[in-house]
């Protein structure tokens, strides 16, 4: 990287940060919109599971499962918290390593199959999250779990580092900056992957999978690794949610969020590591811009859905840089 | 070049419709009250929550139409704010956010648990009293305390129109059937629950279909060799009703069959014909034999505005006459929910859709919640014959 | 003479009914360069996916210095320093020559996949050394002109000498080249014919498969000939020439394959 | 257990039908269209409208159907999916497109047909009564028309020229354009015969299940299913995959009946494990 281009992304990573942790947050008092906090939030959070479905997406995978891993996070989480008594935020990384871990079993066989026969499969598994959640008596079946306390303090030696939710005026804004926060650490990780020699492998995996293990590559390896950091943080995005709505239903993670996922991933291009937090930003919250048109709101969704397709057919980040085809 | 003007075309469309849905109510004579819905309008339970939408927005049109409402000493036109939670719990939360920031305090909807489970701790932080049409009893009883049971729960009509079966029709083992989702499952349940307190024989109790069955023949198939003397359909949506009771009928099942949920008569007709005949579900809560004029006038306008009316809608007109009534009976919840709360207990007035007219609007749910949160409306067991609803009783809650 | 650095044993492969090899074996020595030829369809390639594992043998075995190698995975195979090439189809089609070569370095890391996500000075150090030595082979093999290209832009030639520095930039001990002539004209073959002793002259033992049988003349120490999944003759180039059962073999197909 | 046998069969020729247009896109243009299970919703509307409604003949009613499809097949290839492959780099970026195909024909059946569930008078009444055995007429009468609506179908593939020319292009599209196969031409034919198929057993199963105007989508993953089992892109494969996974429900719901919560989990899981073993379905052409 030449120092002009590491001097650019610099001052793109600050823009970035500022505009979050700092613009945002200071638009939102100015004008009142504190709904907006909930609606980023969303944002972030999808945009993390996003995350990993573009990274499936990189290793030559389309994965329409992510709302499955979505699924177990916020269980794992709600479980552990309401039925153990665990602090919310242990439970969060925990929630994760959960999807991981499962996400390895189940990925060492269906990761086999590729193109539609992986999407297909991975349509199916979140079919199978569902029903599975609805079956369980730890899940609670078709009840749910509910009124699951907001996070907690996090003290250390006697130290508060972060106040406990309820203690906010409005518990939107501390979802939101740890929304934004977590996001912020997903997606830099995710690009820091990509860029390292990992994400090299995994391109070349992407391109061709027998090339790549002729030169030692351990492919089946590299793949269920690839699946259990996208479950992961499917996992942790499932988990937040669960936090803020304090309830979790079967029916809090669908085949259409699969499919809104990996719709977030082609929306913002799935040649960019930030192509996700774009597409997820465009199709969440194009969604609520809309509310007003009432009954024709999912026309005109749906509408300039396909128009940017036609005009963007590479996702929205290839305006900028058409057809480099880099990360 | 062809794809270009193809892009320029669309985008006009777009624009005009744009242009068309912002071009929206409000000749701004009187103040606006604004009343929320958050729901479903689209995909395959848009049913539900357009029967809300439909039956506020008739209702809102009618009253100000004729100027307005007067609450205290101000009259207000009706401005109905919606918002399509598409039957996603993460939608619902950001809808009722939305409501939150209009200031508006009176929201109808979600139409399922696990929206109505979600929007609980914004609608109580941010101050707004919800009408859902979900049945959890955590959403209605303490320490929850903001949201209002808008119809009759199954749970509270299932042991009624189990009881009168027994008793009047001689019905001893029964069969349900349910699709495998929270809702429909939670319901079945209870409805299990309720047969077995009446002594009545539960022959299947674990049979489920998936939301994108349309056919359901091999589901019944097994359950009709059972030969139960009723057959409940639990939480069945409007649309798999008939499709159901058709098939179960031309397996050659001869029993009863009923639900605890509310069904439209023209979809019956149309989905299941003379099949359907004898099918008894929880009619909407002002049916033929007992509405008043004014439902009819109701029904009219309705039709007149959306081309056809929806049964359902019988049981959706009440939550937002609830509210007015309630804000005209105490013009400070207007702005305070707590002065709702306080005026829940004791209010009353008269229930203008009833020919009966000692019948009353007022709040109950203590049996059930052990605090007054739900809407009293009739309920109303009905018989399905020719096209038409037949009355088989009325009763009421608590 | 020393241990085979690659021994075939009864190799044998049946797909449902149909036995595509059957009961191959022969030995390859250290440092020389062994081609397997036969006319279409004689078994050539199931052999070579054989010996590099992307095929699991029915029956028989391969063994690299005296390990059993059939049956393992590839990219164990791969690791032991058994490494195969592609026909010029098969690259990695979004990156340049120079990345896909320095991917390709993959094994002779020093730092794990942690390390590298942290960029630790291990993984800096593995990067440097992995990037010079792309440049090394690149020259090595003559691309050092296109290295920034796309490798799916680059002409068929290149293509072949791009498919061998990869394969090279895996360390091999031997390395097994799929028909590395298939298609070439005169002039072509020849450049390829010697780039392929220049990697025999780097140390690395060359196993062919190969169609081409002028080509494979000049360049093989020793040949075996396959047909209809059986091995018909093995030896010098010279002996083969002279076989009856090859010329036989290869004139009930196309006699001017034969370069005889 | 003769009925359980019969309704799977039943089950199997409607499923076979729907996804026998999903295959045939996904075959020639390597698009899998998310919006098949809503052309399926407008196919049962368009019956609804003409033989529910305006009360013309049902056979009429099909043929609406099958044309109104066919043309709305053929503007999407024409207008939208053409262009939108041509200038991606990635082909599987159809599924964006598709998908929002199918949330604009959602909304816009939503919006003129409304939310209700519709139904027509049947076809022909009675029901077919022998020993366990009950089967109505005009089930029967369905499956009947579905199994010749396929056989009509494989029988074009076989035997005619476009048919040839679409199935050279589904093994090998550069190859077939050498050959002088007009690929663009036919690919328009594909998606409207595909879009048409939906259309035809839309219209067909109004009769029997009614139609309305949410069960798009829950219709187009399942035809997913049954393509996935059968294989993609293969006439054979989405012939076996439908009937299998009719089989499959019906013995499924009664074998599993006394278990019933988990049917559907265990169906799933067994689909899961097949294609585990068996990468490509039964008899999938396997991924580019």
């Amino acid at each position: 990287m030449t120092n002009s281009r590491r001097a650019g992304s610099v001052a793109a990573v600050a823009v970035f940060l500022a505009a979050v942790f700092v613009a945002i947050p200071l638009a939102i008092a100015a004008t009142g919109r504190t709904d907006l906090y909930y609606t980023l939030s969303s944002v972030a959070l999808l945009a993390i599971a996003s995350g990993g479905v573009w990274l499936t997406f990189y290793i030559g995978r389309i994965n329409i499962g992510q709302g499955a891993w979505a699924l177990v996070g916020g269980y794992a989480s709600a479980v552990l918290v309401t039925t153990y008594g665990w602090s919310f935020w242990l439970s969060l990384p925990v929630a994760g390593l959960f999807c991981a871990l499962m996400s390895m079993l189940v990925g060492l066989p269906i990761l086999r199959l590729r193109g539609v026969y992986f999407s297909m499969v991975t349509l199916v598994l979140t079919e199978v999250a569902r029903l599975t959640a609805l079956a369980l008596p730890i899940t609670n079946g078709a009840r749910g779990i509910t009124s699951i306390p907001t996070p907690g303090a996090i003290r250390l030696f006697g130290v508060t580092l972060v106040p406990g939710f309820e203690t906010f005026a409005n518990r939107n804004a501390p979802f939101y900056f740890l929304s934004a926060a977590m996001m912020t650490l997903c997606f830099a990780g995710l690009w820091r992957l990509v860029h390292s020699r990992l994400g090299r492998l995994f391109a070349a995996m992407r391109q061709n999978e027998e090339l790549a293990s002729s030169m030692g590559v351990n492919v089946p390896l590299l793949r269920v690794v690839a699946y259990a950091i996208s479950s992961f943080l499917g996992g942790i995005g499932g988990a937040i949610f669960v936090a803020i709505a304090q309830s979790i239903y079967p029916s809090s993670f669908t085949i259409n969020d699969s499919v809104n996922f990996m719709l977030n991933c082609f929306l913002g291009g799935l040649g960019f590591v930030f192509g996700p937090m774009l597409g997820t930003l465009v199709l969440y919250f194009g969604w609520d811009l809309l509310f007003q048109t009432g009954q024709y709101q999912l026309l005109i969704y749906s509408g300039v859905m396909i128009l940017l397709m036609l005009v963007l057919p590479n996702g929205l980040l290839s305006l900028r840089w058409p057809s480099r085809g880099r990360p | 070049m062809t794809s270009h003007s193809t892009v320029r075309a669309g985008l006009f469309g777009l624009a005009s419709l744009i242009a068309l849905a912002a071009a929206a109510p409000a000749d701004a004579a009187n103040p606006v009250l604004k009343v929320g819905f958050v729901g479903v309008t689209s995909g395959p339970a848009a049913a539900w929550g357009t029967s809300n939408v439909r039956s506020m927005q008739t209702l809102a049109e009618w009253w100000n139409s004729q100027g307005g409402v007067k609450i205290g000493d101000k009259t207000y036109d009706i401005d109905v704010v919606t918002f399509d939670d598409q039957k996603d719990p993460k939608r619902a939360i950001a809808g009722m956010e939305k409501m939150a920031q209009e200031g508006i305090h009176y929201v109808v909807g979600p139409n399922v648990d696990d929206g109505a489970a979600a929007v609980r701790p914004v609608a109580e932080k941010a101050g707004i009293i919800y009408f859902p049409y979900a049945f959890p009893k955590e959403l209605y009883t303490k320490p929850a305390s903001n949201a209002v049971l808008g119809m009759v729960a199954s749970y509270q009509s299932g042991p009624a129109i189990y009881k009168y079966l027994k008793e009047k029709k001689g019905v001893k083992s029964v069969a349900f059937v349910a699709a495998n989702e929270s809702d429909p499952l939670s319901q079945r349940d209870s409805g299990v629950a309720a047969a077995k307190a009446l002594g009545l024989t539960v022959v299947a109790d674990k049979d489920t279909y998936q939301n994108d069955t349309r056919d359901f023949t091999p589901v019944l198939t097994p359950i009709v060799k059972l030969n139960p003397d009723l057959l409940v359909l639990s939480g069945v949506a409007p649309a798999n009703a008939p499709l159901l009771i058709r098939s179960a009928r031309e397996l050659g099942f001869k029993g009863l069959i009923s639900t605890e949920t509310a069904q439209d008569a023209k979809v019956l007709e149309e989905g299941a014909g003379e099949l359907a005949n004898g099918f008894i579900s929880v009619g909407g809560a002002s049916t033929p034999a007992i509405r008043s004029k004014a439902m009819e006038e109701f029904i009219a306008r309705y039709t007149k505005k959306f081309g056809e009316y929806n049964d359902e809608s019988n049981t959706k007109v009440y939550a937002l006459q609830y509210i007015i009534d309630t804000l005209k009976a105490d013009p400070k919840a207007i702005d305070s929910v707590d002065e709702f709360k306080k005026t829940i207990d004791g209010f009353s007035a008269a229930n203008p859709y009833l020919k009966d007219e000692s019948a009353k609007l007022h709040y109950v749910g203590d049996t059930s919640f052990g605090q007054k949160r739900q809407l009293a409306v009739p309920l109303v067991v009905n018989e399905y014959k020719d096209g038409k609803f037949e009355t088989l009783f009325v009763a009421n809650v608590d | 003479m020393t241990a085979p650095i690659l021994t075939v044993r009864d190799l044998t492969k049946r797909y449902g009914g149909l036995t595509a090899v059957n009961e191959v074996s022969f030995d390859v020595q250290e440092g020389e360069i062994l081609s397997v030829i036969g006319p279409n369809g004689a078994g050539k390639s199931t052999i070579f996916k054989l010996i590099s594992s992307f095929v699991k043998p029915t029956r028989g075995e391969v063994r690299f210095r005296g390990e059993v190698i059939s049956g393992l995975a590839p990219h164990v195979v791969a690791r032991k320093g058994v490494v195969r090439t592609f026909q010029e189809t098969t690259i990695f089609k979004g990156m340049t020559a120079r990345d896909s070569v320095i991917v390709a370095h993959h094994l002779r890391s020093q730092a794990s996949l942690a390390g590298f996500f942290f960029g630790t000075v291990a993984a800096r150090r593995d990067e440097d050394a992995f990037a010079r030595s792309a440049d090394e082979i690149l020259e090595f093999l003559g691309l050092d002109a296109v290295g920034n290209e796309l490798a799916s832009n680059l002409p068929q030639g290149h293509l072949r000498a791009l498919g061998i520095a990869i394969g090279l930039a895996a360390d091999p001990k031997i390395l097994l080249l799929d028909e590395p002539f298939a298609g070439m004209n005169v002039d072509e073959t020849r450049q390829a014919v010697e780039r392929v002793r220049a990697v025999r002259d780097r140390g690395v033992t060359c196993l062919l498969v190969e169609h081409d049988m002028a080509a494979v003349m000049k360049i093989s120490d020793r040949i075996v000939v396959i047909n209809f999944g059986v091995k018909i003759a093995e030896g010098t180039p010279e002996a083969i020439r002279a076989d009856d059962k090859v010329i036989e073999a290869y004139l009930g197909v196309e006699d001017e394959t034969i370069g005889l | 257990m003769e009925q359980v046998i019969a309704n799977g069969l039943y089950l199997g020729a409607q499923y076979a039908l729907i996804a026998l247009g999903l295959t045939l896109i996904f075959a020639l243009m390597n698009v899998l269209n998310f919006a098949h299970g809503q052309m399926y919703v407008l196919g049962g509307f368009v019956v609804y409208e003409v033989y529910g409604l305006m009360k013309l003949p049902f056979v009429v009613a099909l043929i609406a159907a099958a044309a109104t499809l066919a043309v709305l097949g053929a503007v999407l290839e024409r207008f939208l999916f053409r262009t939108v492959i041509r200038r991606s780099e990635r082909e599987e970026s159809t599924m964006l497109l598709a998908a929002g195909v199918a949330y604009f024909l959602d909304a816009a059946i939503l919006l003129i047909f409304g939310e209700k569930q519709r139904g027509v008078r049947k076809i022909v009444n009675g029901v077919f009564m022998w020993d366990n055995l009950i089967l109505p007429w005009d089930r029967i009468l369905v499956a009947g028309l579905a199994i010749a609506f396929i056989v009509a179908f494989i029988l074009m593939m076989q035997y005619t020229k476009p048919g040839r020319a679409m199935r050279a292009m589904a093994q090998d599209r550069t190859a077939a354009q050498l050959m002088g196969v007009p690929v663009a031409f036919y690919g328009l034919v594909g998606f409207a015969l595909g879009a048409m198929l939906a259309g035809l057993v839309g219209g067909l199963l109004v009769t029997i299940t009614g139609v309305n105007s949410g069960i798009g989508g829950p219709i187009s993953i399942k035809a997913f299913m049954m393509v996935m089992i059968g294989g993609a892109g293969v006439v054979g494969g989405a012939i076996a995959g439908g009937f299998i996974l009719g089989m499959l429900e019906s013995v499924g719901l009664t074998v599993l009946h006394s278990y019933g919560d988990v049917t559907y989990l265990v169906i799933f899981i067994a689909m899961m494990i097949f294609l585990a073993i068996r990468p490509n379905g039964l008899m999938g052409k396997p991924w580019g």
